[in-house]
């Protein structure tokens, strides 16, 4: 009896702590669903196609929000995707032992960056730079975000999908060589083709940080509600959804449909990321991403 | 002799595969009981369903009831902990826990009252010596298991499993991995251990099962070919195919044309 | 063996983690604390305030927070800042979302909102502003400085955050109403400082900012009016012809007690005056 | 030929895509060291901030950082511990899948939304204000599943043979917690705690409103007063960025972050990377 007591016991700790961590998602969900529902009720559907937020008058229209996050993210995309995958090809296929070692934990130091201090060089560095090389009145753009979050985003994308090829068994890639086919033959016909999944996982996952990325954002994307004319044009001032939040979040917490317009945002933000990173967990193959065991050679 | 394990209409699976079949079998109580077959046959699945040891495996599920001393084993009430430590279970290949060879044996038993006051330093000894480990390893019990021999982590791995004092004890193949020395040791040493208590013993090689079995069970693809008392069964087989396993022959395939 | 000498160490760290912090929580009950939050227009003098009132009382620990009088307004009204900054009137908005709260209003300066332009704009011949002229440019219709005899470079408009006192009072001046939107705006900062510093970083910015953060880069623009010119000056403010004024003031909850009261008070004392001219403000007789 | 040119393109591509990635990281160090560390004297280090940040040091910021992280950490790690060994024990292999998809879930949501509603539950709803400990308790819930992963990935590297070696003997759940997985979780517990750290010093958008204050901070007096960061420091300052006494100061707090956040992340990779050597054996 004393047995089963302890396993009780120990069930019940574990079991709440356990219990504790699944809520918590689902009650953040719930919550910003919640909170969120006047201001769906009040806007309809122009909550997501409106295009004027003017807390005044109580309307919130997300539409400039959507289309700066989007567009901060295909451009942080643009920038990180060839480096990412270009630098993952030259970790995965042609370095060995110990640089690929050093390479690969200096892309995780560069992942470890705080975003603020990001943010810090965003605006000491690249907002004045943008500026001057494009020509601008000003430098604290969209491009400018798009282009600090490419920077963030690609250790992310680098290392998953270096983790994606390197889980492709040695034997594919001799089979390859056996058949005729160049090193670089094989990589682009062997090894890119056979880790697409394990890529495009990263490459989501990649984008869902992006899309939460918040201070460094705020800091170089200009604060501006509005959709750029052209709607291309993305070298002017927009706002994106964390911007946002993070601009009017302390002023308009908790209170009237101003919150609920914000935790409205908030709602759209965690879905689309939720989305992103369950796909993308699921693409990588399991939840897990597959240890590369194989022709590890530790240096 | 009372029977100690009744399986009726037992079907082992593994996702959707019957590794077992619809087996029906009683194993008694006291002796050795070999389980012999071609490998494949789903001998070490059948032995470690005894004590529920496939619980673990993810897509394992079973149909049938599996009844140890007229219990069933999937009972509610049943306290799993207390069946394992009625039925212990030797694995193929020893698994010795990192720490030294003290920590290795009583690891069953460090959390267990009564077992603390009889003194672990006792349990130990005496497990040792009955697996006859004990002249090997008596100086040097606190060094790490590690440094054993396969044969010698073997024996460890059971004077581990008698150390929390089993009824029964399930041994799986236990010298497949062991050089011949060391496998008629552990021969000898189950022999010894079959006067006083039951042993199940999975195996594939004949000589072994010839010389320690009083019982014994023939599986063939997931069936119970064969089952009864080992001096009937090797000298008058009744089913083709243990007649063939026994006489080193393939069996039979009607499909195929008869050799020339 | 090393795993247990590092479960020892976690062990310890976990430790000596809650032995920091137990004392810490129920030393804190004894002492008093103030919360100060919002307009970071004000907060310079709240911060200087607290500075030295806390010299003069260690007991007390006074934090000051930015965050604009918006912030100011809701964090008072909900009990989460025991003081609020803030440089606009409360609207009725405000009022409206708390109902059973009895805003305490403490005026304790004067302060001017200056529209603001980069020095490469005023070096470059644009001195003063007629309001007509600032409304063209907040709301799109004045898009090159040469329309108001300036350079021939487009006007960057940088506008600032809607529940900003600074925007409330510039823009009731401008437009007539606090909150109008601003069609032109090129930008949008938040605190004072952020809007500085984008005025002063390009070459072609108007901006809205109080008097005291005026420098060589960020020139304060006259507003023209019946045919006067008018400097964003402390004089201007004190004789009351400058247009765009406005009080500075503390909110509480209810009328303030305890510490609250004492620093206000000492806000209001000699030294408290003496900190808000520093400030860049003009104190209440 | 026409092969070898192609792959001589293709290899040069990629060889300039990683040199651009590597370069990246040493610009980016190499630029908060240059302007950081004309900052960094012993009086910044030890003395608290003066005129808005712009004169004095960063003493009560760093020890905010630091508090914030370390009672974090400590909310955090029992919970991570908990419930990965409680769905390694108690919970079915088949059960793993769908846990993993929460751990990963949770490890996705944007900071800055545990800002938001960790201001009104627990700032608001619980009266802890904005404060060290609400901090504390959202950058915990924040860090949770990195530090889940990291066990967990421990626990999951542990062959099964181990475990059925145990229950084979009679063990209990509990006993196999306590004698076999406490044991080989450690590493992972140890990762999983750097790594997290590591996060929480690095977390902006979810205390910037929600547990610091700028000015007038000194060594918090209790977990329910605000305490002062490096991070929100840091964001403060960014704001001045035309003051360049700010804005050295900025990058001097940019400096010791950057060196904690770093050190850390260092101490993590470490130690997984001796895991994964063991493991390899």
């Amino acid at each position: 009896m004393f047995h089963l007591n302890k396993d009780r016991a120990a069930g019940i700790v574990l079991g709440t702590s356990f219990l504790i961590t699944m809520a918590l998602a689902l009650f953040i969900l719930a919550f910003l669903l919640a909170e969120s529902l006047p201001v769906l009720r009040e806007e309809g559907l122009s909550f997501i196609t409106g295009q004027v937020w003017y807390v005044a008058g109580d309307i919130y229209g997300a539409l400039p929000m959507i289309y700066g996050t989007l567009a901060v993210t295909l451009l942080a995309l643009i920038i990180a995707l060839p480096l990412g995958i270009g630098s993952a090809v030259i970790t995965s296929e042609i370095l060995t032992g110990r640089t690929r070692h050093i390479v690969k934990s200096l892309m995780e130091m560069l992942a470890a960056i705080p975003g603020v201090v990001y943010g810090l060089i965003g605006i000491a560095l690249l907002t004045t730079s943008v500026r001057d090389l494009f020509g601008l009145m000003d430098g604290n753009t969209i491009f400018t975000a798009g282009l600090l979050l490419g920077i963030m985003i690609l250790p992310t994308i680098m290392t998953l999908s270096d983790d994606a090829m390197r889980s492709l068994p040695g034997e594919l890639r001799a089979q390859g060589r056996v058949l005729g086919l160049s090193h670089g033959q094989t990589i682009r016909r062997v090894v890119l083709p056979g880790s697409i999944k394990g890529i495009t996982g990263a490459v989501l996952l990649g984008v869902s940080r992006a899309m939460g990325e918040t201070i460094s954002v705020m800091l170089v994307i200009g604060s501006l509600d509005r959709l750029p004319t052209p709607i291309y044009n993305v070298f002017t001032s927009g706002q994106s959804i964390t911007s946002k939040l993070g601009r009017e979040g302390a002023e308009g917490l908790g209170l009237g449909l101003q919150w609920s317009a914000l935790a409205g945002l908030g709602l759209m933000l965690f879905i689309s990321v939720m989305a992103l990173t369950f796909t993308g967990n699921i693409i990588r193959g399991g939840v897990r991403p597959k240890k590369s065991k194989n022709h590890e050679v530790t240096g | 002799m009372s029977e100690l394990f009744r399986l009726t209409k037992t079907s082992l699976y593994f996702g959707n595969t019957p590794v077992i079949h619809e087996a029906n079998l009683t194993i008694k109580n006291g002796g050795i009981t070999c389980i012999i077959g071609p490998s494949g046959a789903g001998k070490s699945t059948l032995l470690r369903s005894l004590n529920r040891m496939n619980d673990l495996i993810a897509d394992f599920h079973h149909k049938g009831t599996i009844m140890y001393n007229n219990r069933d084993i999937y009972d509610k009430g049943l306290r799993l902990e207390g069946l394992r430590r009625e039925v212990g279970l030797v694995f193929q290949k020893p698994c010795l826990f990192p720490g030294s060879i003290h920590d290795n044996v009583i690891f069953g038993i460090r959390h267990i009252r009564e077992k603390k006051k009889e003194g672990f330093k006792v349990i130990a000894e005496r497990t040792l010596k009955a697996v006859g480990l004990w002249d090997e390893v008596h100086n040097r019990l606190d060094s790490p298991a590690i440094g054993l021999s396969e044969g010698q982590a073997q024996r460890l791995a059971i004077a581990r499993a008698l150390a929390v004092g089993p009824k029964t004890l399930l041994l799986d193949e236990p010298t497949s991995s062991l050089d011949h020395r060391s496998a008629r040791a552990i021969e000898t040493l189950v022999k010894e251990l079959g006067r006083t208590m039951t042993i199940v013993i999975v195996t594939h090689k004949l000589e072994q099962a010839k010389a320690l079995a009083d019982d014994v069970v023939f599986i063939c693809e997931g069936k119970i070919c064969e089952a009864g008392e080992a001096a009937n069964i090797f000298s008058h087989p009744e089913n083709i195919e243990t007649r063939c396993y026994i006489e080193g022959s393939p069996p039979l395939d009607p499909t195929l044309p008869y050799p020339e | 063996m090393i795993l247990k000498r590092v479960y020892t160490f976690v062990t310890g760290f976990l430790l000596v983690t809650l032995l920091v912090m137990v004392p810490g929580g129920t030393a804190a009950a004894k002492r008093a604390s103030i919360r100060v939050t919002g307009s970071t227009t004000v907060l310079p003098v709240a911060a200087r305030a607290a500075r030295s009132f806390m010299a003069a009382h260690p007991d007390v620990r006074i934090t000051v927070n930015p965050g604009g009088s918006g912030m100011g307004v809701k964090s008072t009204g909900r009990g989460l800042a025991d003081i609020g900054m803030v440089s606009r009137e409360i609207t009725d908005k405000e009022r409206a979302l708390f109902k059973d709260v009895d805003f305490n209003v403490m005026v304790f300066a004067r302060d001017a909102v200056a529209c603001v332009v980069s020095s490469e704009v005023y070096e470059g011949g644009v001195k003063r502003l007629t309001r007509e002229e600032i409304k063209g440019i907040y709301s799109g219709t004045i898009k090159n400085w040469k329309e108001v005899g300036g350079p021939d470079r487009d006007i960057f408009v940088i506008d600032k955050e809607a529940h900003r006192g600074t925007r409330h009072v510039f823009m009731e001046y401008v437009f007539g109403e606090k909150t109008p939107a601003a069609r032109g705006a090129d930008l949008v900062s938040g605190a004072n400082n952020e809007e500085q510093t984008k005025v002063s970083q390009s070459n072609s910015a108007i901006g809205m900012l109080s008097i005291a953060w005026i420098n060589k880069d960020v020139r304060g623009m006259a507003i023209a009016e019946n045919g006067k010119t008018i400097m964003p000056t402390k004089d201007n403010i004190i004789n009351g012809s400058y247009p765009i004024s406005r009080d500075l003031t503390f909110i509480t909850n209810g009328p303030p007690q305890g510490v609250v009261k004492d620093f206000l008070d000492y806000i209001m004392s000699v030294q408290g005056r003496k900190i808000i001219k520093d400030s860049g403000y003009v104190p209440l007789k | 030929m026409r092969v070898r040119v192609k792959d001589i393109c293709f290899f040069s591509l990629c060889l300039m895509a990683a040199a651009t990635a590597i370069s990246l990281l040493f610009i980016i160090i190499g630029y908060i060291l240059w302007h950081g560390a004309p900052a960094i004297n012993f009086a910044f280090l030890t003395e608290g901030s003066r005129d808005f940040g712009a004169a004095g040091g960063v003493f009560y910021q760093t020890t905010g950082t630091v508090l914030l992280m370390f009672t974090a950490g400590l909310i955090a790690l029992p919970i991570a511990l908990g419930t990965v060994l409680f769905s390694h024990v108690y919970l079915g292999p088949s059960y793993k899948k769908t846990t993993d998809l929460f751990i990963y879930a949770l490890n996705g949501v944007p900071t800055i939304i545990f800002g938001l509603l960790g201001y009104i539950i627990i700032g608001e709803g619980l009266h802890l204000g904005v404060s060290w400990v609400t901090g504390s308790i959202i950058l915990a819930v924040m860090i949770l599943p990195s530090m889940a992963v990291s066990i967990d990935e421990a626990l999951s590297a542990m062959p099964h043979k181990y475990r059925d070696a145990a229950l084979v003997l009679g063990l209990g759940r509990w006993h196999l917690i306590r004698t076999l997985l406490l044991p080989r979780s450690l590493p992972g517990v140890l990762t999983g705690l750097f790594l997290g750290l590591a996060r929480a010093a690095g977390e902006t958008a979810a205390i910037m409103f929600t547990a610091t204050a700028f000015s007038g901070v000194g060594l918090p007096r209790g977990i329910s007063e605000p305490v002062a960061t490096l991070q929100t420091h840091i964001l403060v300052l960014a704001g001045e960025a035309t003051n360049p006494r700010a804005l050295t100061n900025a990058w001097g707090a940019a400096l010791i972050l950057v060196t904690l956040v770093l050190a850390l992340s260092l101490t993590a990779m470490f130690i997984r990377r001796q895991v994964r050597m063991e493991a390899e054996i």
